[in-house]
């Protein structure tokens, strides 16, 4: 049972780690500020999500799994925040020329 | 190289690096950064003294990393209050400088604020 | 006078004239100050009178603490010099009366007054430097009070050099102060202690300078012509009078007479007859009344250091009141000298005797005409300057002294006011031929007091012939010699300042550098590196030794 | 390495309350201050000065007479884990200075800086009142600190009192005056800080009595000495370190500036005097003492010849400061015992705290002067003082009264300390010293006289004052220069100086 | 060499890169930005050095307050920096580097001989801990033994604020401090700075009252609470109090005020200045740490929000 966790535990993390490193590579890759910030939120959100999940059967009491949970919705709120601003500072430095 | 050792160096390298950036940049504000800088270094060069003193359950010297949590707040007020200056000063000259020379001998004409 | 009193009066000395000067402070004061002169020197009058054999006034208890005495020269000095400084008080009241800027000047002159008589009450090394720095403020205040080019030139000239000799005695005093066994910075102690002390030839050496530059001595001499000729004529009457006898004092205070120092003796009689002559060579070139005067002053000086340098070679202590006594005739010559030159300036032709006459009789005094108080003054430095070539030298001197002193008259006929009918007033008179009287009669009065002998033995021929005739010489010289004194080339006064002077103009302008390399120090980069390397010296010096 | 610090055990001493009350009385006078706000500010501000003169004297009569120093454990908890605090004779000293200096400068400022009645709160009116009474404040835990990081926290705490003060008038010139002073000040506490770091990594304490018991010569001690004395210097703008403070202490109000001049850079000062006679008195090489030495030198001939060259008063006064600042640094030298290659007080430590004291008096003399001066006239031109004398004659009296003391003529307490110096260079066979000592005085009276002259000299048309000159704040600059005048006479009373032998168990 | 040991090498290589990057940095917005990264990963580095209380702190304050304070600062500066000269040349470079050098070769040396058996006051401060009532012992250094370093650096923090707002012009004294965004009521920061305050605020009291404890305290409480503050008035969602107000001034000077009292009647209570009865020392403790987490949230964000700008009534 235990071996099980451990093994889905190792698998979220690591699908959570390569949906980062996508993040990265498209950060540093992509041409325009928005594509960018595209990559850059899948990995946010997706990537951060798959390790939190990996994470709660490690987490071993409630009270730790549920701020587990709860920083995943901090981020993805910030996230969401600050890509909707950055992509509107970018539109109208688009608008301007 | 031991953990202690490893941050120890480091911090002696960052310290190195916060003075040399506060000595070269012409930028009022690049001097600040590199400050903040010189600052960490010693903190973390404070904190790595704290680690060698690990006795038994505790895991660091607590003295010097409570004085490490008060100095971090002492810098960063001196950080807040020069940026205001640097602001104002910005505000009333247009330039963000540290160069003497235009200043030095404009001495007051005003006296009384 | 019981002795609590006459102690009081040590006190009134300089605490009187003090307590005036703070009086400026106020405006209203300050305008009726000039009519008060006259009176700040009484109490100094009145010390040296009573208060020879009073106990020393003491303030404070500490190591540093003040204390104020009089010895017999300081009481013979004091003295006459309180009396110049009355005579020239009343005589400024007048002469100073629609000055600019009245208030700075009696500011300087109550500043002068102050130091020019703690000086000699001043029993401590401490209240003798302050006396010595007081009067320094207060002189060159009194030099540049015309604030022409030529006084504003003249008053620096002899600030930086006064404020020389006194750092310079300030070393001496306070590595004599390390020699004084036990809790006590007295000038007696001081001076026993100099005697015998290691120490002695580097501090006598600082001393000498000190008062040597004081007293005018060649060639430290350059501020006295300038000083003197640029100051208003009451200053310059006791600047030339009184205020040069404290180096005077000075020296035949520190001066370890009483035991015989030959070279040290032989350097100070060599130095006094170099300034004694120069004095006169200069001084015949000049053509400023005043200019001729002062040179006559640095050569009058010249001869007391002459005096105190063959006693110090004979170990002979007698030599200090000797020096005391001709230094005082001096005090009166020169002072009356002096405001003489302001009198007959507003003198015409036909009065113009009643000023000539009376200068005549103190020029000639001042050679050592008999029956005058130059005879007395110069009899009683005999037991010094009368021996083998000395002597030699010092009729020399009396003679050239003769020589530049009617060199002098001929200058001040040449300098009487325009209109023939034109009369000084009596404010200015009165004390002038108050202080010619004083001149030729006292010396008389007060030679038995100095305890030298009885001043009958001047009268006898042998003395008379000794006086006279190195004056007759001087005479004849000076008629031989009359036209051609005045072909001499010009030498500026301040002589040798001329040569000074391109340097410290060549200071300044090097000084110029230092506000570059301010900006240089200053800027960011630099200081910032400043304080690293401070922090690598550091470390440097602490690891390798 | 316990045992060492067996023999100084700290505890407590009757009196030792006073020292609270010396740390808290200005805390409580600031925050009350803030929350008053408006007029009350100024108010509380002055009134609160009574009390901190109360307190320092407290002290004073407590430490002075038999040298017996106050020590309290702050919350009961005995060093290397507590903080003790610490008054000994120079810190009583050091306490009296400062009350006496800023509540002259309270009185001077009162006509400056308070709002009319009825009008609002102005910024000045806040800011000046918290900011002075901040200062007394911190110097007070300066001197009597005992432990290195306190130490350091109080140091800030006077920076950031003293940098506003000097931008006051919100001008580009003073702002940028401003931030050179904060962030060069700043590098000078950071690298003491580093110092102090390395010393408890060595040590295990940051209190200067341990500390004292336990310092080797080795890497980390040297270190730490080099470091922390470079900072302090850098705070103390002791030449070439002085970048800083011209502008600074010209460009500041005047009550300001006869603050900073006296007392704020006096502060660091006391520092590097506890750093070299109680942290490590054995540390340091003749090289080391001779090198502060000659910075020294250097700080008072380079800055006397800058104060000749200025064309502004008060600049001239702020090189003035820079040249003072050196003779601090003679004392060091004079005080370095070769038989045991120590640093003891003595004639030269007392001399070098007597230049402080009277030097701190005699700047604000002068600055306060200055300041009315160049109030009556609206410029400050040194070449354009005639007939100052005639307008002011009580200012200039105190400008030349604080001359003197500078000069170190009798019977200032200028010459006192210098006089002291000057016995103590000769009889330790070290004449280049005396002959700087000199030289210096030299050229401080040059610069002196020349602004005497200046102001003495007669001007075509008499002068009117701009706005009238109120005689009360003459005379709190008259009263300043004298108590510098007055210190040379305590120097003639039966109890001798206080022999300034600071503790080394 | 173990795995952990090939973290730290990298993180330490990371921190490295970071500080560098700070430095060499062309623009000084890139600058500040690598500042706060580097921040984060010192944040790291301390809970390598189980110095979780410092790591706390380091992340909110050296890296995140002192991060917008250099964003903003340098987003305002951005036209000086073409002006401002290139700086000194590299004859002047190349020395400051050797200098700079010295120094770090200097304190290397100190750090690798260090005395074998490291000093420490852990054993005292253990020992002493009881007396104070609180199971961190980090926070028994900060409100007990060395409280009074604590109190001074709270008078510090008002200090530098009242110098702050000594730089404001005297029309706006009074009045509001900058940083009024004209931004729709309706856009996405005000709803962000509507919704994460009530979690913010509920993890800043967490921290202070976990302190006494665990990892956490009133300055890492009360910095979260400023940058919620902050948050709310950078979206226009509050305006910035007017510094006027007479309720600002006292909460602001509330805690080093208990702060006092507390210590004044420690006096009376137990003997000394700034020492509690030990039955009664945790809630003396709690009772300073409540306004201390105002003062400091207060302090904190009107240190970054900078002097007045606007007069008072003005909006």
């Amino acid at each position: 049972m235990n071996a099980l966790l451990d093994l889905f535990t190792i698998v979220a993390v690591t699908a959570g780690a390569i949906f980062f490193l996508a993040g990265v590579v498209g950060l540093l890759r992509f041409p325009d500020t928005l594509s960018r910030l595209h990559a850059l939120t899948k990995a946010d959100n997706v990537g951060l999500g798959l390790i939190v999940i990996g994470l709660l059967p490690q987490s071993g009491s409630l009270y730790a799994a549920f701020k587990l949970l709860l920083v995943w919705l901090l981020v993805l709120l910030a996230g969401a925040t600050v890509g909707q601003m950055v992509a509107r500072v970018a539109r109208r430095a688009e608008s301007r020329g | 190289m031991s953990t202690v050792t490893l941050f120890g160096l480091c911090a002696a390298v960052l310290i190195g690096l916060g003075l040399y950036g506060a000595l070269t940049h012409p930028q009022p504000l690049r001097k600040l950064v590199a400050f903040n800088l010189l600052g960490s270094g010693i903190f973390l060069l404070f904190g790595v003294i704290a680690r060698r003193g690990a006795w038994s359950t505790v895991g660091g010297d607590p003295v010097p990393q409570a004085l490490v949590i008060t100095g971090i707040v002492v810098a960063f007020a001196a950080t807040a209050l020069a940026v205001a200056l640097l602001l104002r000063l910005f505000k009333e000259s247009g330039e963000a400088t540290l160069s003497p020379a235009a200043r030095t001998h404009a001495s007051p004409e005003r006296h009384q604020p | 006078m019981s002795d609590p009193t006459a102690t009081m009066l040590l006190g009134a000395t300089w605490a009187v004239p003090l307590a005036l000067l703070l009086a400026c402070v106020s405006g209203e004061l300050r305008r009726v100050m000039p009519r008060l002169l006259v009176l700040a020197p009484i109490p100094a009058l009145a010390a040296a009178i009573f208060a020879m054999q009073a106990p020393a006034l003491q303030i404070g208890a500490g190591r540093l603490r003040l204390v104020f005495e009089l010895d017999g020269p300081g009481a013979l000095l004091l003295g006459v010099a309180s009396l110049l400084w009355i005579a020239a008080g009343a005589y400024a009241a007048t002469y100073m009366r629609d000055t600019s800027n009245p208030g700075r000047f009696v500011a300087c002159w109550l500043m002068a007054l102050t130091g020019c008589l703690g000086v000699f009450v001043a029993g401590d090394l401490v209240s003798l430097y302050a006396m010595l720095a007081m009067l320094t403020l207060g002189a060159s205040g009194l030099v540049i009070h015309d604030e022409t080019p030529r006084a504003w030139r003249s008053g620096s000239i002899y600030l930086v050099l006064a404020l020389l000799a006194e750092s310079v005695l300030l070393v001496g005093l306070v590595m004599l102060a390390g020699e004084i066994p036990g809790d006590s910075l007295g000038v007696r102690d001081a001076a026993a202690a100099l005697a015998s002390s290691p120490q002695r030839g580097l501090i006598l050496a600082l001393l000498v300078a000190g008062f040597g530059t004081k007293a005018g001595l060649v060639p430290m001499h350059v501020w006295m012509p300038l000083a003197h000729a640029a100051a208003p004529v009451p200053a310059s009457s006791v600047l030339s009078g009184a205020v040069v006898k404290v180096g005077v004092i000075g020296l035949i205070r520190f001066l370890p007479l009483s035991n015989s120092l030959p070279d040290w003796g032989l350097v100070l009689t060599v130095a006094g007859f170099v300034t004694a002559f120069y004095g006169v060579v200069i001084g015949l070139t000049q053509r400023h009344p005043k200019a001729v005067l002062a040179y006559s002053s640095v050569s009058q000086m010249g001869v007391v250091v002459a005096v105190l340098g063959m006693g110090l070679a004979a170990g002979d202590a007698t030599a200090g009141i000797a020096a005391a006594f001709y230094a005082s005739h001096h005090v009166l010559v020169k002072g009356a000298l002096f405001l003489s030159v302001g009198v007959i300036a507003y003198t015409g032709t036909a009065r113009r005797a009643t000023v000539l006459i009376p200068a005549a009789l103190l020029c000639l005094g001042l050679g050592g005409l008999p029956f005058t108080g130059g005879a007395i003054a110069k009899f009683a430095v005999k037991d010094q300057l009368d021996v083998g070539v000395v002597g030699w030298l010092a009729a020399a001197s009396a003679a050239g002294t003769t020589l530049l002193m009617l060199h002098f008259l001929s200058r001040l006929a040449k300098s009487g006011a325009e209109d023939p009918r034109a009369k000084a007033s009596e404010g200015l008179t009165v004390p002038w031929l108050a202080m010619a009287g004083a001149a030729l009669v006292l010396p008389w009065l007060l030679y038995p007091v100095t305890g030298l002998g009885s001043a009958t033995m001047a009268l006898e021929p042998k003395a008379l012939w000794a006086a006279l005739w190195p004056v007759a010489l001087g005479a004849g010289l000076a008629f031989a010699l009359r036209g051609s004194v005045e072909r001499l080339p010009r030498i500026p006064e301040g002589d040798i300042a001329q040569v000074i002077e391109p340097g410290s103009r060549a200071a300044l302008r090097g000084s110029r550098g230092f506000d570059r390399l301010d900006e240089v120090i200053r800027d960011w980069p630099a200081a910032t590196l400043a304080l690293l390397l401070t922090a690598i010296a550091f470390g440097v010096a602490l690891v390798i030794f | 390495m316990p045992g060492t610090e067996a023999t100084v055990v700290a505890m407590t001493t009757p009196g030792g309350g006073w020292l609270i009350a010396a740390a808290a009385w200005p805390v409580v006078a600031v925050l009350l201050a803030i929350v008053g706000g408006g007029r009350h500010a100024a108010r509380i501000a002055l009134a609160s000065m009574p009390v901190g003169l109360a307190v320092a004297a407290a002290i004073a009569v407590r430490v002075l007479p038999e040298g017996e120093s106050l020590v309290y454990l702050v919350g009961g908890w005995a060093p290397p884990l507590g903080i003790a605090l610490r008054a000994d004779a120079l810190s009583a000293v050091m306490m009296l200075t400062t009350g006496v200096v800023i509540a002259g400068a309270g009185l001077f400022a009162y006509a400056d800086f308070s709002p009319q009645p009825g009008e609002p709160e102005t910024r000045t009116s806040l800011v000046f009142w918290t900011l002075l009474i901040a200062v007394w404040g911190a110097m007070n835990l300066v001197v009597m600190g005992r432990d290195l990081f306190n130490l350091y926290v109080a140091l800030e705490l006077l920076t950031f009192a003293a940098v506003p003060l000097v931008c006051l008038d919100g001008r580009a010139a003073t702002l940028s005056a401003a931030l050179r002073y904060l962030v060069f000040a700043l590098l000078g506490s950071v690298l003491y800080l580093l110092g102090a770091v390395l010393l408890y990594g060595a040590y295990g304490t940051l209190d200067i009595t341990l500390l004292a018991g336990r310092v080797q010569p080795e890497p980390a001690a040297w270190a730490a000495a080099a470091l922390m004395t470079a900072g302090l210097l850098a705070k103390t703008a002791l030449f070439p370190l002085h970048l800083w403070l011209p502008p600074a202490h010209a460009g500041a109000p005047p009550a300001a500036s006869a603050v900073l001049s006296a007392l704020v850079v006096k502060g660091s000062f006391i520092l590097v005097i506890r750093l070299w006679f109680e942290v490590m008195p054995a540390l340091w090489s003749v090289s080391a003492t001779q090198l502060i030495a000659a910075l020294g030198a250097a700080a008072i001939l380079y800055g006397s010849v800058l104060a000749l060259r200025q064309e502004r008063l008060k600049l001239l006064i702020a090189y003035s400061t820079v040249a003072q600042i050196g003779y601090l640094f003679l004392m060091f030298p004079l005080a370095f015992d070769p038989a045991t290659a120590q640093l003891q007080g003595g004639v030269a430590l007392t001399g070098g705290l007597l230049q402080t004291v009277s030097h701190a008096f005699a700047k604000a003399g002068m600055f306060m002067a200055a300041g009315l001066i160049a109030a009556a006239l609206g410029h400050d031109r040194v070449a354009d003082l005639a007939g100052v004398a005639r307008a002011l004659p009580i200012s200039v009296f105190a400008f030349g009264l604080a001359g003197l003391s500078l000069v170190g003529l009798p019977p200032s307490g200028g010459f006192v300390a210098k006089w002291l110096l000057l016995s103590a260079a000769l009889s330790t066979g070290q004449w280049w010293w005396a002959t700087v000592l000199v030289v210096g005085g030299l050229l401080t009276g040059g610069y002196v006289m020349l602004v005497l002259i200046r102001a003495m000299s007669a001007s075509a048309v008499p002068i009117v004052p701009l706005k009238p000159v109120a005689r009360s704040r003459e005379t709190v600059a008259l009263a300043m220069s004298f108590c510098a005048v007055l210190l040379g006479l305590l120097a003639l009373g039966p109890i001798e100086l206080p022999a300034f032998a600071v503790t080394t168990p | 060499m173990s795995l952990v040991h090939v973290l730290e090498v990298a993180l330490a290589v990371l921190v490295l890169g970071a500080a560098g990057w700070t430095i060499v940095a062309r623009s000084t917005f890139a600058s500040a930005v690598g500042f706060v990264s580097y921040g984060l990963l010192l944040a790291l580095v301390w809970v390598q050095l189980a110095a979780i209380d410092v790591a706390l702190t380091e992340a909110a304050i050296g890296s995140g307050l002192t991060g917008v304070l250099l964003l903003s600062a340098a987003a305002t500066l951005r036209v000086t920096e073409r002006r401002s000269g290139a700086g000194p040349g590299l004859p002047m470079r190349v020395f400051a580097a050797i200098c700079c050098g010295l120094v770090t070769a200097a304190i290397a040396a100190v750090v690798l001989t260090l005395p074998e058996v490291a000093p420490t006051l852990a054993p005292e401060a253990i020992a002493a801990l009881p007396a104070t009532g609180v199971g961190n012992p980090v926070t028994g250094v900060l409100m007990a033994f060395r409280a009074l370093d604590t109190l001074l650096e709270k008078f510090v923090l008002v200090l530098a604020l009242i110098g702050v707002w000594s730089l404001a012009p005297d029309r706006c004294w009074g009045g509001h401090p900058g940083l009024k965004h004209r931004l729709p009521a309706d856009g996405v920061l005000p709803f962000f700075a509507r919704t994460l305050p009530p979690f913010g605020v509920l993890l800043g009291i967490h921290l202070m009252w976990t302190g006494a404890d665990h990892p956490g305290g009133a300055f890492q409480g009360g910095t979260v609470l400023a940058a919620m503050w902050l948050l709310v008035m950078m979206a226009g969602v509050r305006d910035a109090p007017a510094i006027r107000e007479r309720w600002l001034r006292l909460a602001l000077v509330s805690g080093p005020v208990v702060f006092l009292a507390v210590g004044l009647a420690g006096m009376l209570a137990a003997g000394a200045f700034l020492a509690y009865p030990v039955d009664i020392a945790k809630p003396l403790i709690l009772l300073i740490e409540v306004p201390m987490l105002l003062t400091i949230a207060l302090a904190l964000g009107l240190l970054v929000a900078g002097p007045p700008e606007r007069a008072a009534g003005s909006s």
